[in-house]
């Protein structure tokens, strides 16, 4: 089989998983808006929980595999696994936008406010941003294994960064209360919402999947038309 | 005359940011980070975000500001490209309302998109106000613009154009960054337009003072 | 040739300093419509700073220079967009002076740039951005022409292009004045030549009726002479 | 041989620089200015000057290191002599020490100079705390100027490294900017040692894992 | 000569792309100590990038290069320190090389830049700036020598000192090679010559037995294929 073929069978997977996440996710709402209680505080508003948390979480881990595989990559020196480096930071920065629109359309209701700079937003925006940084660098670098490289070196320098710039925020937070209404920290959910949370971050880690082949599958099928495109030249 | 080379010269700045957009994106990330850094860069005991948000708001504009304006005569210097336009029939006054245009395009644009943001994070949403709000930013963003650009196009024949240029600037920003703080804490508080003439027509001389001065002296810094 | 009649450029008794020291000093010269001057010398005698002078981009400390028509220019720099294509440099440049939009493509191909019309030009080597930043003088076609090294970094092909186009310019009416160190490639086309030694022209003299042995002997002569 | 290249390197970085001045110069008036620019640009009826003073001190430092960083590898750019460095026998390790060595130096002395200024301008001085002072502004400058060095080497690279550290850079300036104010207001406030521990630990920790960090990984930057 | 019996460049079918482009395609070549490589061929065929893969500033996509003393090199770019003199450029190279802080002044000399030694380079003219960059490749003594275009700029003085280095350094058995399109001035001291078309090296021989007519001749029909 060739890597194009390759590439293709592994796009139509994807979309499979995609296809099956998003199914998840039909599933998820229906579950939620008919089948979840509404929660006694918060009202309807909630409901946009179980997108919110859970694209969070993918978004997290999109960024955490980018940075392992950024590690690899520098041991390695595998093309295949910048690619999937790059494409595990794309997902991972598209699903943080999903996660900082939600975030707000359900915080102004809830605390009051559109943006708190809590420990894990602040964390999370920063390592968004970071990322968006990590993007624009390989933006401007042309040579293809020196962009390889170099972004590798940016993801393993945020893998190492995020956990100090959570104690940071966390530290500078919790000695002084902020002055928002309620404070975000993790409330104990009852049964049926936690359940609820728990199918929906699993759908979100498939469709995280599914994004991640899907984008990878794009990068290889790019990488091998560049190559034939080369190879009519030569 | 004047006018085509104008619109050419801010034609191809705004096509140089266009295709790449790597400056405009890093501005406007820059922009954001400067907020975030700003809100963390207190002692929240004594000093609460909302207070500071004027401040924050113009620190970061200033800032972002200074990055693209740096741009806009380093893409003349790459290849000595200043030459060219100096040979070419492009008045001195053409090449100045070229650059200025397209640093306003530019900044602008930085400023706007990264207004909500700043709104957001600051939580100081009063959407009936932006309109005065975007008023004063395009007043203060003339005159930034205008006496950067006369100053950059001055630096620019140094090796140390990105350090002198916020030299340079900075005390000239002195008055319009105040009465855009001043101003724009006023608009924030919801107070009577009347408490804010002064600085309006403050921050309106400064431009109108500025702007023609520094066409004025763009001619005798650009021909030799 | 329309030799004499028409000065395109008078340049009297033009001197220049930096700090203390004089680095053109006196030079006097005038190039008409149809004449091309060859200006030679050593390394750092001063071809640069003079032609930067003649061009009007730096102001004379001494003496007075006269330019009568729009002026072309290749300097050791490109003074081109290296974000934009060659295509982007050129229209822009077609805009600036107002040309036709349809020349920029013309030239290129004359260039032999055809191929890479629409590459930025930061992925250009050396001898293709030389080959644009002739393109990019030539552009509007202007009848004062100031060459620095114009044949630097261009292959043999290339060269023989620029030569062929500098003849063309010249009967046509052209002032020019190229600064070079390969003066046999260019004698062709030259009408004069000066010789340049420590920021004076020493010798300015018509080429015609002499030989490219001559005047090589006799550039080496004054190079010797300078050390 | 690293220590001869790193020697070697950062005598000329600051043989350049000494050479001229005017970066120097340049960096130390522009930290004064943004003291000034942001000492006015605040509602002065709600934020008293004293309040704002750490943070404003580690603006000012964040912003004037940053000018001083970009020009470290703006040097190496301007005839790509970074390749000459790369073909040199000097280390990547040599290269990274030698530079950050430069680099401290720079930056530190714009600091040491600027910081009475401060001292001055906002009225905090409290003389016997200032040993305690310079020891976090050394730990915070370590660990500024070590990542800095890194990701300046690699935006170098490409036609925007002036609007691109900066992008790059914050996000690491985070924890090392948030600990040196809360310690700041801490020793200005005369605060006992045991409150400052956490923080200190934090900036220490942060020094030495990115330290090491940077340097491995600039072996990947420069090596082909 | 040593010729042949010391590789000190061995490239083997090294190819290099960006983007969809190959920009070197399947050079192999070998360089041994007392061999001068001539590379010829018109303007963006690679020259330059196949230079920078023997230095090893840039990765080959395909295939593998071996160096196997130290580099010396004059690239397009001069790799020099604008803000420091030309004494203090080349004492800079000296203390990272750790060689003897007589050499830089030695180098000067013999490159005619005496009178220049402690000028600022910022203030230099083209050919001075060249000349120093020939004397930072030298300065320690290596014996692998790449040359990207070494003459240009350099006025005929200069060129004729450049070439009596470059023939006592290929006696005293350095491994060279040169890009450039002075071909003339520069087959002297070759002993081989390399054709490049579009990323190719078509041709690869040794100059003895062919006299120059011959070489410029086969240089130009290449050109004219390559258009
Ligand atoms: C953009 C601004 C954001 C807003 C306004 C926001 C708002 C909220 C709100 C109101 C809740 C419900 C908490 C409660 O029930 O009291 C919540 C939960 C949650 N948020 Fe966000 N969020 C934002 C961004 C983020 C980010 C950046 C993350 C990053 C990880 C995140 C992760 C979570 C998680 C995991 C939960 C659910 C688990 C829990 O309640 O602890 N959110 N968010
Ligand atoms: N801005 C300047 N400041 C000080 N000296 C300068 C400056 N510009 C040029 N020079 C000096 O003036 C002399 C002439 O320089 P110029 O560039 O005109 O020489 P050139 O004839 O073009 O040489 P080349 O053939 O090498 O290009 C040189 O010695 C140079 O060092
Ligand atoms: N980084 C790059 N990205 C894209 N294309 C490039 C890059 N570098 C070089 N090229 C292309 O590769 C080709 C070869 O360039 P190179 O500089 O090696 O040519 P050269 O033989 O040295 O030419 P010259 O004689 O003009 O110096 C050119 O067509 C050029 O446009
Ligand atoms: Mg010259
Ligand atoms: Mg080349």
């Amino acid at each position: 089989m060739t890597r194009r073929d390759k590439a293709l069978q592994l796009a139509r997977r994807g979309g499979i998983v995609t296809g099956l996440a998003i199914a998840g996710l039909v599933g998820v709402y229906i579950r939620a808006l008919v089948y979840t209680p509404i929660e006694r505080f918060q009202g309807p508003a909630q409901k946009i929980f179980y997108v919110h948390a859970p694209v969070a979480w993918a978004s997290l881990l999109a960024f955490a595999v980018c940075g392992l595989l950024s590690l690899a990559y520098l041991f390695m020196r595998d093309r295949r696994v910048d690619l999937l480096a790059v494409s595990s930071a794309e997902v991972g920065v598209a699903l943080s936008v999903a996660m900082l629109t939600t975030g707000p359309i359900w915080g102004k209701p809830i605390w009051g406010t559109w943006w708190t700079w809590d420990a894990r937003l602040t964390s999370t925006l920063f390592l968004f941003l970071l990322f968006v940084g990590y993007l624009v660098l390989r933006g401007a670098l042309s040579d293809l294994e020196v962009r390889a490289r170099y972004s590798a070196a940016v993801g393993v320098m945020a893998l190492v960064l995020v956990p100090f710039i959570h104690v940071t925020v966390y530290w500078f937070r919790t000695l002084h209360p902020a002055p928002v209404v309620m404070k975000p920290e993790s409330p104990s959910l009852p049964g049926v919402m936690l359940t609820t949370l728990l199918i929906s971050i699993a759908v979100f880690t498939l469709l995280y999947i599914g994004f991640l082949m899907l984008r990878y599958a794009l990068a290889v099928l790019e990488d091998v038309k560049l190559e034939e495109a080369a190879h009519e030249l030569s | 005359m004047t006018w085509r080379g104008a619109v050419a010269i801010a034609r191809k700045d705004l096509a140089i940011e266009w295709r790449t957009k790597t400056a405009f994106m890093s501005s406007l990330v820059f922009a954001v980070l400067v907020l975030a850094v700003l809100f963390f860069a207190r002692d929240a005991t004594a000093v609460s975000a909302f207070d500071m948000a004027p401040g924050v708001l113009w620190v970061t504009f200033t800032f972002a500001g200074m990055l693209g304006l740096n741009r806009a005569f380093l893409v003349e210097r790459e290849n000595r490209s200043l030459d060219g336009l100096r040979l070419s029939p492009a008045t001195p006054t053409a090449i100045f309302l070229g650059k200025v245009a397209g640093n306003i395009v530019f900044v602008g644009v930085v400023e706007l998109v990264s207004l909500p943001l700043f709104v957001l994070f600051y939580d100081v949403a009063i959407w009936r106000q932006v309109p005065l709000l975007i008023g004063v930013i395009a007043m203060a963003t003339v005159a930034f613009v205008a006496v950067g650009t006369l100053l950059s196009a001055m630096v620019v024949r140094t090796r140390f154009s990105e350090v002198m240029l916020p030299v340079l600037l900075l005390p000239f920003l002195v008055p319009p960054i105040v009465s855009a703080v001043q101003l724009t804490w006023r608009i924030l508080a919801d107070r009577p337009l009347a408490e804010m003439t002064g600085w309006l027509s403050l921050l309106g001389s400064f431009d109108i003072v500025f702007f023609i001065l520094s066409l004025l002296l763009f001619d005798a810094i650009i021909t030799e | 040739m329309h030799a004499s009649s028409d000065p395109l450029i008078v340049a009297t008794d033009v001197s220049w300093r930096v700090g203390y020291r004089w680095i053109v000093r006196q030079v006097s010269t005038t190039v008409s419509a149809g004449e091309v001057l060859l200006l030679v010398g050593g390394n750092g005698t001063g071809k640069t700073s003079l032609i930067r002078l003649v061009a009007g981009l730096v102001r004379p400390t001494k003496g007075a220079i006269q330019r009568r028509a729009e002026v072309g220019m290749v300097a050791h720099h490109t003074m081109l967009y290296d974000a934009l294509t060659a295509h982007e440099n050129l229209a822009f440049v077609a805009r600036l002076h107002g040309v036709d939009p349809a020349r920029p493509v013309e030239l290129l191909n004359r260039m032999g740039l055809a191929k890479a019309i629409d590459q930025r030009i930061a992925t250009f080597s050396r001898g293709m951005l030389q080959r644009l930043a002739i393109a990019r003088a030539l552009l509007h076609e202007p009848r004062v022409l100031l060459l620095d090294e114009p044949l630097s970094g261009l292959d043999d092909a290339g060269s023989r292009v620029v030569v062929g186009l500098l003849e063309e310019l010249r009967d046509q009416g052209c002032a020019v004045v190229i600064a070079t160190h390969q003066l046999v490639e260019l004698l062709d086309v030259a009408t004069d030549i000066g010789f340049m030694a420590a920021g004076k022209m020493v010798e300015h003299a018509p080429v015609a009726g002499r030989d490219a042995g001559q005047v090589v002997n006799r550039y080496r002569a004054l190079l010797e002479e300078g050390q």
